[in-house]
């Protein structure tokens, strides 16, 4: 045979595959986010989403009236210059409501899901990672959990106390809706576990600590960010069903859940468009944007997944 | 078993002690032809859907029922002794006449002849006898019955109660067709007491008291049985309850064939009206004040509006229970500790004075309503317009305050007490009735107007707010609360709620005097004369208004609608179904 | 079977194309085993599924015939396709573990097949489908008939999938890396099945590996590609002695043999490059030790150096 | 698979088991017990203490439970606070059924709509009806059920008057088919309400699930052994992308009797959602303990059938 | 040839760095009604071996039969059922997660799959800085020094540092894996089919770096794989498993040239051979590899064995010298002895 033997320089540096240069370098999170970009549905939703947090955040400079303020004489009266849309049965002024009432489905929406988060990858982390016993005992206790619905459940937690607040209201919620979370991270943590990058941290003799930490939790954070996000609309739906059975935030805290309460009259939704179309149109329109957030996100953490 | 409805009605009402609410099903037997009525001659036949809002609970015996959506059905099935006219006076029903005697311990009844319960039977003074020893026997509170009020003041009642008799000396029969009450001491209103609907004898003979609320002839259709112009024949629980006329009626064969209660909710009711799904809305909610301008807009609807029997309240928590009689249940004046901060009369006069009634009428009753100023409902003849009014008038509240000596001492923008301390109060007020929740912000504001400092505490559905004001009264927290009451027809007598060991006296009002007043009006024999109860009352109202535990807010009116295919309606102050064997409609075939 | 000029490309998001395979010509003559190797990503099994037009979007064979016993199915519409997959060409995958359907029995799978082409009844097809799986070396094959794919191991399905591929007698038979999964005593069961079924059956075989073992073992004559081209052809003897392209010399070295000793593997350094960017010039230029400046600039054609072996390298335009 | 069932079985006892402790002990989390709500001053104290002792309500803990479980057992919770004594057994078989069948319609409704459109718009993606399913499912979840509701009363009952806005019959004196079809009539709009959350879902999973399968191996076998597109996805493709549905429609029990608590207020209908929520608010707990444990009993059933309807359709989880 | 002496030579006065006694790793099954532990997978069954001081112990077998746990059981990845194991004289058996981290700055392990072997979520300077950060106390610019080193060690750029493993090859992952376990300087390295994953031309690649790494820091390794050519190349010794027990343990040639194992003949004559013109026999095995869990009585092979008699099915044969150093587990040797 002719041919030389063709013999890598053992230290030259490798030939390196063409990239468009700008993926070179690119951290893995970095490259979500340019997928997510340009995702068209996940960007109007971010921007919707911001313009509706900024406006319950100016909610101050937008308005001059006092959310829970009852004009006793001007009650149900049709939008004019002073009432933007008008004034709902109590004689408040809804646009206000509308502006402040954003802020408490907001903060319901991502108080009950960042509990819910740690609650759920507390858990769903140790179960996942650890396994064995404890993981039995945690999932037994999450089927148990799931096997009562989750209005039903928060329904009853929430005839045991007396006085809703906000954050009791946020709790309750948190309390009955970890399992589906814990469950997630546990499946990724569970299939992680048994990956070879975590056996080789552990072969470096990385603690228990670094490798959930630092290994499978940013491993598993597609899921968790995904289900996370999804979580925040489902909270803010289930704080306006909740509102509408009466058991919700009470009044007269104004939230678009129970400023909805007040369509529950065919006069109001025959006459008065301008009570329920705009809190309706808001939690639409907000939970639209977190649920196409929610699916960028899911493709961009996942661009194998051809959910929409 | 209070039934405070704190359902999602607006609208509805909390009713009072048992003392005040047994008239509701009462069906005097006027004689006279409905009022407004047209010169077309009635027919017979057709049918008539009403509808309510909340479905009745199921109870349906008038000796144990406890809600006004039961009372509409058993309005219909049971009749009593006497009834009552528009001006409330005692008339009669299936007693056609009575006597008193002298001191007015014994009340002797005759009873109509030929009566016959809807399965047919016979109905004689021996289903008298049988309802109030019902109501008198061992064992009936703790099956749930709550009507005690009616035997109490009858003779043996204590011994027959405590099963040291087997017979009950209180009612007796004479013969088939008379029937005697006996009072232990002499009373001022004894008809009252012969007032309470009838139940067959010969369907609950030999039944446990115990077990009565959950026989078959409480609960379930056809086995309902009654004297009245319907029967109870059907029902899709929760949904349609099915009224059949009674043909062989004592007073004559109903007009309509059936009547249909059907269980709508209320932000569909009115629609219903106007496409004639539903005939008529009428008691416990009737048609919403902020409704009424649409619904009278309808060409089919006609409305009947009137003034409610009741009135809504802001109550000046005048004083607390302490902690150990909260526990062992006790109400001793004695013990009660005052709130000073509303303990002052001229104080709580203020108050009235900053609150602007009118307005809350004018604003969240849509004008539906009127000011109250005394505690008694309007239509009674005890009733009087003639006590210090509280118009609106914040000069005067705060001159008032000002006087008293309170005044803004740090400068914070709110009057402190006139030793300086902070002068907050907490008004409280109940979920469930959406214009009296929304009041409360009102009442807030008002007051801030004039430099009160109130705190709006978290609402509290009705059942959790009730157990705070009235058995945790200890908590000494609120100062100021919201509440509505709605009155028995029967005597204005208003001891159950504001003397000063009810239960319901929410204030802990204690003031000597009234209670001084309260029994010289029921006191025999002068209170047989109605006049002298009047003036006492009259008296009583004066004190009231001028002393203050509570600020009446307003009455709400009643609107019942129904369509207009629907004639011989004659509501009574405070029920609608009058006389339903009346009622036609100009659309039968 | 013919293949001529077979462009299957790929049309990705970004407005770049992956040139899968390009230029493409094949042929396999009845009764005998063609080999194609190549590294991954050298388009092996897109020319295989392309041959049974089963390019999924965003990919489309942009160009070329495919004539079996002279007819061009590229030419078929989608229903006559149906009667020739399966019929007349089988095809075999890599994976075992997950080309049968896991909730139908292995006999349903089989006899599917005979009842769409053969158009035989139930009953019929169940003998048929028990007498393959008997042939494929399956002892229990009544009970083997009723038993799902998981409850067999991966030889085991292999074989079924064998028993499928050849269940109508096809005339071609491709066989995509079918035992790159297995291990090398089931292998070796597999490959000797294939080829005796083969012989029995006279089928072609087309049989795609980048184990040069294999192919030395069974192969006829072999097609090696790199970049989505044939780079070299010619019968297996005389490749593996005077392979002429740099690559297929580069393979060979690089194989460690247990029956040499070699102290050194030979290395072709760098990687395949992603097929939407292939270097300007020969494909193999960027990593071929023996690149001429004319490599960099333009893509050398096949040339022909006698009736059976050619090559696609510069190196040999002169002779 | 009889073994897999039978497991499956065992596991759904001491589920059940723990599931009635969770309830009893939420009860017992109330505060007061059931006479505090009884205000009536008129009744002395010692009534209630002498109904409380009857009751049993002073006994150890254990021992409730105990009593509490075995007469649930034989069907009977107790008496209704509220309703004046009536057994909670009488007030929830009146309603069961109601509730069942809303259930079932709106299940059908799902499943009716989602899995068709799903698999249509996974063989046609980016396709004009693809896009309308997305945008559909999109709506269907941004939603909230009542506000849908209420939309569906005001436009399709009283505007147009297609449907009834309330109850479950228009009167007391239809029978056989006519009732049925009156009664079918009635719980179509809740049914829709109901199950439009789910068929949003179900749309999206179909969807992707098809999609799925349709990419997978033994698909391009299939295509590979020749047979027709039809076969291809009756035969190989949907059966393999319902094996997660099922799974899912286990939870969707769960999902159902929630969303039936909101939908059952909107339409007054009398099912067990609108007893629970009349029961919470009236802290009627001798119904919400009971109702609890039927609707916990509903889920693990769900998901017990799930599960024994999941190892029929995929046999791999049979022998394990 | 010189080095191949040397090493040779070394190696023999070397004491032996990893010790394994009679090592046992069973799974339990579960199943039954209740989910009770029904039986066991016994994954490895039994194994007695000993790798010396820069040699390269090479172990082959199929699929499933035990070669991944048996490494992942010495490294203590995974807690071993019964017997011993010594590194350098320590029995590190019994030590839990805490006594083994110094330890395991000595044994590394490199994995087959080079996709899923590092965490796609760091950099390759954060992988490679990992087990420094854990395992010694550089500073910050050491580490980043030390990760410079050795990316050129393994042939990639310094410049490649900030990459995510997502920019590589197979074969560069591979060797960022390789870096990252001499990253400590370990004495002990186990390749778990570190080259099956990759083509032949990359393949070649790796295992040249891997034998000149060896080279330049003394290194021992297991080399796990099903590939016997790859095996030969670059082992000292090759140990045969078959159902998670070693049936043949020898030094290189004498296994390829003189195999005494039915079941390494076999194996060895399945492989198919470039070389077209050798003729060759094929030892044509019948069925497949029997189920770990319920493997056969006595001799596991005796099922596929063409030379197996009654005594296989009874009695259980052990591994037995033959000489130079040349154990089998057969009992067709056993009389010989
Ligand atoms: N669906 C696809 N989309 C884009 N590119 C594709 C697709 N499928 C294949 N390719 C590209 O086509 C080229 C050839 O792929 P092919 O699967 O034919 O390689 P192969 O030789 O079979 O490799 P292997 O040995 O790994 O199976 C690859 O470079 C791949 O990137
Ligand atoms: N975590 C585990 N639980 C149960 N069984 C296991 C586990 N890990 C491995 N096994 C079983 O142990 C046996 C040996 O597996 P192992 O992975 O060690 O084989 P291997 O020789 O490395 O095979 P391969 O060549 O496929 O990697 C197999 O039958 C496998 O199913
Ligand atoms: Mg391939
Ligand atoms: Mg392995
Ligand atoms: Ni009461």
């Amino acid at each position: 045979m002719d041919t030389e033997t063709v013999k890598t320089p053992n230290n030259s540096p490798e030939y390196t595959e063409d990239k468009s240069s700008d993926e070179v370098g690119k951290s893995p999170y970095q490259l979500a986010l340019r997928r997510f970009m340009k995702n068209k549905l996940a960007v109007i939703g971010v921007v919707t989403l911001v313009i509706i947090i900024l406006a319950s955040l100016a909610a101050p400079l937008l308005t001059d009236h006092d959310p829970t303020d009852s004009e006793m004489l001007m009650i149900e009266r049709p939008p004019s210059s002073e009432h933007i849309l008008g004034t709902d049965g109590s004689g408040r002024d809804n646009w206000a409501r509308l502006l402040y009432g954003s802020r408490i489905s907001l903060i319901v929406g991502f108080s009950a899901m960042f509990f819910t988060l740690i609650i759920g990858v507390i858990l769903g982390s140790i179960s996942g990672y650890y396994g064995g016993k404890i993981d039995g005992l945690i999932m037994r206790f999450t089927d148990l959990v799931l096997a009562l619905p989750f209005l039903v459940l928060a329904l009853t937690i929430m005839s045991l106390v007396e006085n809703i607040t906000i954050t009791l209201f946020v709790t309750i919620i948190a309390l009955v809706s970890w399992p589906n979370l814990t469950r997630i991270i546990r499946g990724s943590f569970l299939s992680l576990r048994e990956q070879e990058f975590v056996l080789g941290a552990r072969s470096i003799g990385a603690s228990d600590m670094r490798i959930i930490f630092r290994h499978m939790i940013p491993n598993a954070i597609g899921p968790i960010v995904v289900n996370a996000t999804l979580m925040v609309a489902i909270m803010i739906i289930a704080e306006s069903g909740l509102s509408f059975i009466g058991m919700g935030i009470p009044q007269p805290q104004p939230t678009w859940g129970n400023m909805l309460t007040e369509a529950m009259s065919v006069r109001i939704l025959r006459e008065h468009w301008y009570t329920w179309i705009p809190p309706g149109l808001c939690i639409l329109v907000t939970v639209l944007a977190i649920n196409f957030i929610g699916d960028g996100l899911r493709d961009a953490f996942d661009p194998k997944s051809n959910q929409r | 078993a209070c039934n405070e409805e704190g359902g999602s009605d607006p609208g509805d009402e909390e009713e009072p002690a048992e003392t005040e609410d047994p008239a509701e099903e009462e069906e005097p037997a006027e004689e006279e032809e409905p009022a407004e009525e047209t010169s077309d001659e009635p027919v017979e036949g057709g049918e008539l859907i009403g509808a309510m809002d909340t479905a009745p609970a199921g109870v349906f015996n008038p000796i144990f029922y406890s809600e006004a959506y039961e009372a509409n059905i058993l309005d219909f099935t049971h009749e009593s002794l006497v009834g009552q006219n528009d001006n409330l006076e005692f008339i009669p029903e299936l007693a056609h006449d009575w006597e008193l005697n002298e001191d007015q311990t014994e009340l002797t009844l005759y009873l109509e002849e030929g009566v016959t319960w809807h399965d047919g039977e016979e109905f004689t003074a021996e289903d008298v006898v049988f309802t109030y020893e019902s109501i008198a026997s061992p064992g009936y509170v703790e099956a749930g019955g709550i009507r005690t009020a009616f035997v109490t003041p009858l003779e043996g009642y204590a011994e027959f109660n405590a099963g040291e008799t087997d017979t009950f000396a209180g009612v007796t029969a004479e013969d088939e067709y008379t029937v005697t009450f006996h009072f232990a001491e002499p009373n001022v209103n004894p008809l009252y007491y012969a007032s309470y609907s009838i139940i067959p004898q010969h369907v609950f003979e030999g039944v446990a008291i115990g077990d009565m609320p959950t026989h078959a002839a409480t609960l379930e259709p056809g086995e309902v049985i009654g004297t009245g112009p319907f029967a109870f024949t059907d029902m899709v629980e929760r949904e349609q309850y099915v009224l059949t006329r009674h043909d062989d009626y004592w007073q004559g064969k109903p007009y309509l064939e059936r009547i249909t209660w059907q269980i709508n909710d209320q932000s569909v009711i009115s629609s219903l009206l106007e496409n004639g799904e539903i005939d008529f809305v009428a008691d416990p909610s009737g048609v919403p004040a902020a409704d009424y301008e649409m619904v009278s807009g309808y060409d089919n609807v006609e409305i009947i509006e009137q003034t409610d029997f009741g009135y809504q309240l802001m109550g000046f928590k005048m004083n607390y229970r302490t902690t150990e009689d909260v526990e062992s249940g006790t109400i001793n004046p004695n013990n009660w500790v005052e709130n000073p901060n509303v303990a002052d009369q001229q104080v709580r006069q203020a108050i009235a004075y900053a609150i602007d009634r009118p307005g809350l009428v004018e604003g969240l009753l849509y004008g539906r309503g009127s000011v109250i100023n005394a505690p008694i409902a309007q239509q009674f003849w005890a009733y009087t317009e003639d006590v210090p009014q509280y118009e609106h008038n914040q000069d005067t509240a705060n001159q008032m305050l000002d006087d008293a000596g309170y005044v803004d001492a740090d400068g914070d923008g709110w009057r402190d007490m006139p030793n300086g301390d902070e002068w907050v109060l907490d008004l409280a007020f109940p979920t469930g009735n959406q214009i009296r929740e929304r009041s409360a912000p009102v009442i807030e504001e008002n007051l801030e107007e004039v430099g009160i400092n109130v705190n709006l505490m978290q609402p509290k559905e009705m059942t959790a707010y009730t157990e705070d004001i009235m058995t945790s009264d200890d908590e000494q927290e609120i100062d100021l609360y919201l509440i509505g009451w709605s009155l028995g027809s029967g005597d204005p007598d208003p001891s159950g709620l504001w003397s000063i060991e009810a239960a319901y006296n929410m204030s802990r009002w204690n003031n000597p005097e009234s209670d001084e007043l309260i029994s010289q009006a029921l006191q025999a024999p002068e209170a047989f004369d109605q006049e002298y109860r009047t003036e006492v009352y009259g008296e009583w109202q004066n004190l009231f208004a001028t002393d203050l535990p509570a600020v009446l807010l307003y009455a709400q009116n009643k609107i019942y609608a129904f369509n207009e295919r629907l004639n011989g309606v004659d509501p009574l102050p405070y029920a609608f179904a009058n006389n339903p064997h009346l009622w036609w409609v100009s659309d039968a075939q | 079977m013919d293949v001529k000029d077979l462009k299957t490309y790929f049309y990705l998001d970004d407005q770049k194309v992956a040139r899968a395979v390009d230029d493409v010509d094949l042929t396999v003559n009845a009764g005998e085993t063609v080999a194609l190797v190549g590294e991954s990503g050298s388009g092996k099994s897109i020319t295989s599924l392309s041959i049974m037009q089963l390019i999924n979007k965003p990919g489309k064979i942009v160009d070329g015939t495919i004539s079996l016993l002279g007819q061009n199915l590229l030419n078929l519409s989608d229903k006559q396709m149906t009667k020739v997959r399966g019929n007349d060409v089988a095809m075999i995958f890599q994976e075992p573990m997950t080309a049968l359907n896991p909730v139908y029995t292995i006999g349903n799978q089989i006899s599917e097949v005979l009842r769409k082409h053969k158009k035989m009844n139930k009953k019929q097809a169940r003998r048929r489908a028990i007498e393959l799986l008997k042939m494929v070396g399956f002892p229990r094959a009544e009970d083997t008939f009723d038993e799902y794919p998981h409850q067999l191991s991966g030889g085991m399905r292999q074989r079924a999938m064998i028993a499928i591929a050849i269940s109508c007698e096809p005339k071609l038979l491709i066989a995509d890396e079918p035992t790159t999964a297995l291990d090398v005593t089931i292998q070796a069961q597999i490959i000797d099945l294939m080829n005796e079924m083969k012989e029995k059956l006279d089928m072609a075989l087309l049989l795609i590996t980048h184990d040069l073992g294999v192919v030395a073992e069974y192969a006829d004559r072999v097609l090696v590609m790199y970049g989505g081209q044939i780079v070299e052809e010619a019968p297996k003897k005389r490749l593996f002695k005077e392979s002429k392209h740099p690559y297929t010399s580069g393979l060979m070295e690089s194989l460690p043999s247990i029956y040499k000793e070699e102290e050194r593997l030979g290395t072709i350094r760098g990687t395949v490059p992603p097929a939407h960017s292939f270097p300007k010039g020969c494909r193999f230029s960027s990593r071929c030790p023996h690149a001429m400046d004319q490599c960099f600039e333009s893509n050398p054609d096949l040339i022909q150096l006698d009736h059976e072996h050619s090559v696609r390298c510069y190196l040999y335009t002169d002779e | 698979m009889y073994k897999y069932i039978i497991r499956r079985i065992l596991i759904f006892i001491p589920m059940l088991f723990a599931l009635s402790v969770v309830v009893f002990a939420l009860s017992k989390a109330a505060p007061g017990d059931p006479f505090t709500t009884m205000l009536d001053p008129n009744i002395d104290r010692s009534v209630f203490e002498e109904r409380k002792e009857a009751l049993g309500l002073n006994d150890p803990i254990p021992v409730q439970y105990f009593r509490w479980v075995s007469s649930a057992v034989q069907g009977d919770f107790g008496e209704s606070i509220v309703y004046n004594q009536r057994p909670v057994m009488d007030l929830i078989k009146v309603r069961f059924w109601n509730t069942i069948y809303l259930g079932i319609v709106a299940l059908f409704f799902t499943l009716i709509v989602a899995i068709p459109i799903g698999i249509y718009s996974a063989r046609n993606p980016y396709s004009l009806l693809d896009y309308g399913a997305t945008g559909f499912s999109f709506l269907g979840l941004a939603i909230p059920n009542f506000f849908f509701g209420l939309l569906a009363i005001y436009f399709l009952s009283i505007q147009f008057g297609w449907f009834p806005a309330q109850g479950t019959v228009s009167g007391t004196d239809v029978s056989g088919l006519e009732e049925f079809i009156d009664r079918i009539h009635h719980m179509i709009l809740p049914g829709i309400t109901l199950g439009l959350a789910g068929t949003a879902t179900y749309m999206r999973y179909m969807r992707s699930e098809v999609l799925d399968v349709l990419g997978s191996d033994y698909i391009r076998t299939a295509k590979a052994k020749g047979m027709s597109d039809r076969n291809v996805l009756y035969k190989h493709t949907l059966r393999n992308a319902l094996i997660p549905i099922i799974t899912l429609m286990g939870f969707e029990f769960g999902v159902l009797i929630g969303g039936a608590v909101i939908t059952e207020q909107v339409f007054n209908y009398p099912g067990l959602g609108t007893l629970f929520l009349d029961a919470i608010i009236n802290r009627d707990y001798p119904i919400v303990m009971a109702l609890a444990l039927i609707f916990g009993i509903f889920i693990l059933v769900g998901n017990l059938l799930a599960d024994i309807f999941y190892s029929v359709v995929d046999p791999r989880i049979r022998y394990d | 040839m010189a080095t191949v002496e040397e090493k040779k030579m070394t190696q023999t006065e070397q004491e032996s760095i990893v010790k394994v006694e009679n090592l046992k790793k069973y799974f339990p099954i579960k199943g039954g009604i209740l989910k009770r532990t029904i039986g066991h997978v016994k994954a490895v069954d039994g194994v007695t071996f000993d790798i010396k001081q820069g040699e390269t112990l090479g172990i082959v077998g199929e699929s499933g039969s035990g070669k991944s746990t048996l490494g992942r059981v010495i490294l203590k990845l995974l807690d071993s059922t019964e017997g011993n194991i010594f590194f350098e004289d320590q029995d590190i058996t019994k030590l839990n997660n805490k006594k083994m981290r110094p330890i395991r700055r000595d044994m590394q392990i490199v994995f087959q799959d080079p996709f899923a072997s590092l965490n796609t979520k760091m950099s390759i300077e954060q992988l490679i800085e990992e087990p420094l950060l854990i395992q010694t106390d550089l500073s910050k610019d050491e580490r980043k020094e030390k990760v410079n080193s050795l990316l050129k060690v393994v042939g990639l750029r310094p410049s490649d540092r900030l990459k995510y493993p997502h920019e590589f090859s197979g074969g560069q992952r591979q060797r960022i894996s390789i870096a990252r376990a001499l990253a400590i300087n370990p004495k002990f390295v186990i390749a778990d089919e570190a080259v099956s994953a990759l083509d032949v031309s990359i393949q070649a690649q790796v295992l040249n770096l891997m034998a000149d790494l060896q080279e330049e820091f003394g290194l021992t390794y297991l080399f796990i794989s099903h590939d016997l050519s790859v095996v030969k190349h670059i082992s000292d010794r090759v140990g045969v498993m078959y159902l998670g027990r070693l049936v043949e343990i020898a030094p290189k040639k004498a296994i390829y040239e003189e195999p005494l194992h039915p079941y390494t003949q076999a194996l060895l004559s399945s492989i198919p051979d470039t070389d077209v013109d050798r003729e060759r026999e094929v030892i044509k095995l019948e069925g497949d590899l029997p189920s770990p869990s319920n493997p056969p009585s006595g001799c596991a092979f005796r099922t596929r064995c063409p030379m197996a008699h009654e005594r296989c099915a009874v009695e259980r044969p052990e591994l037995i010298h033959k000489g130079d150093g040349h154990y089998v587990a057969c009992h067709l040797y056993d009389d010989e002895a």
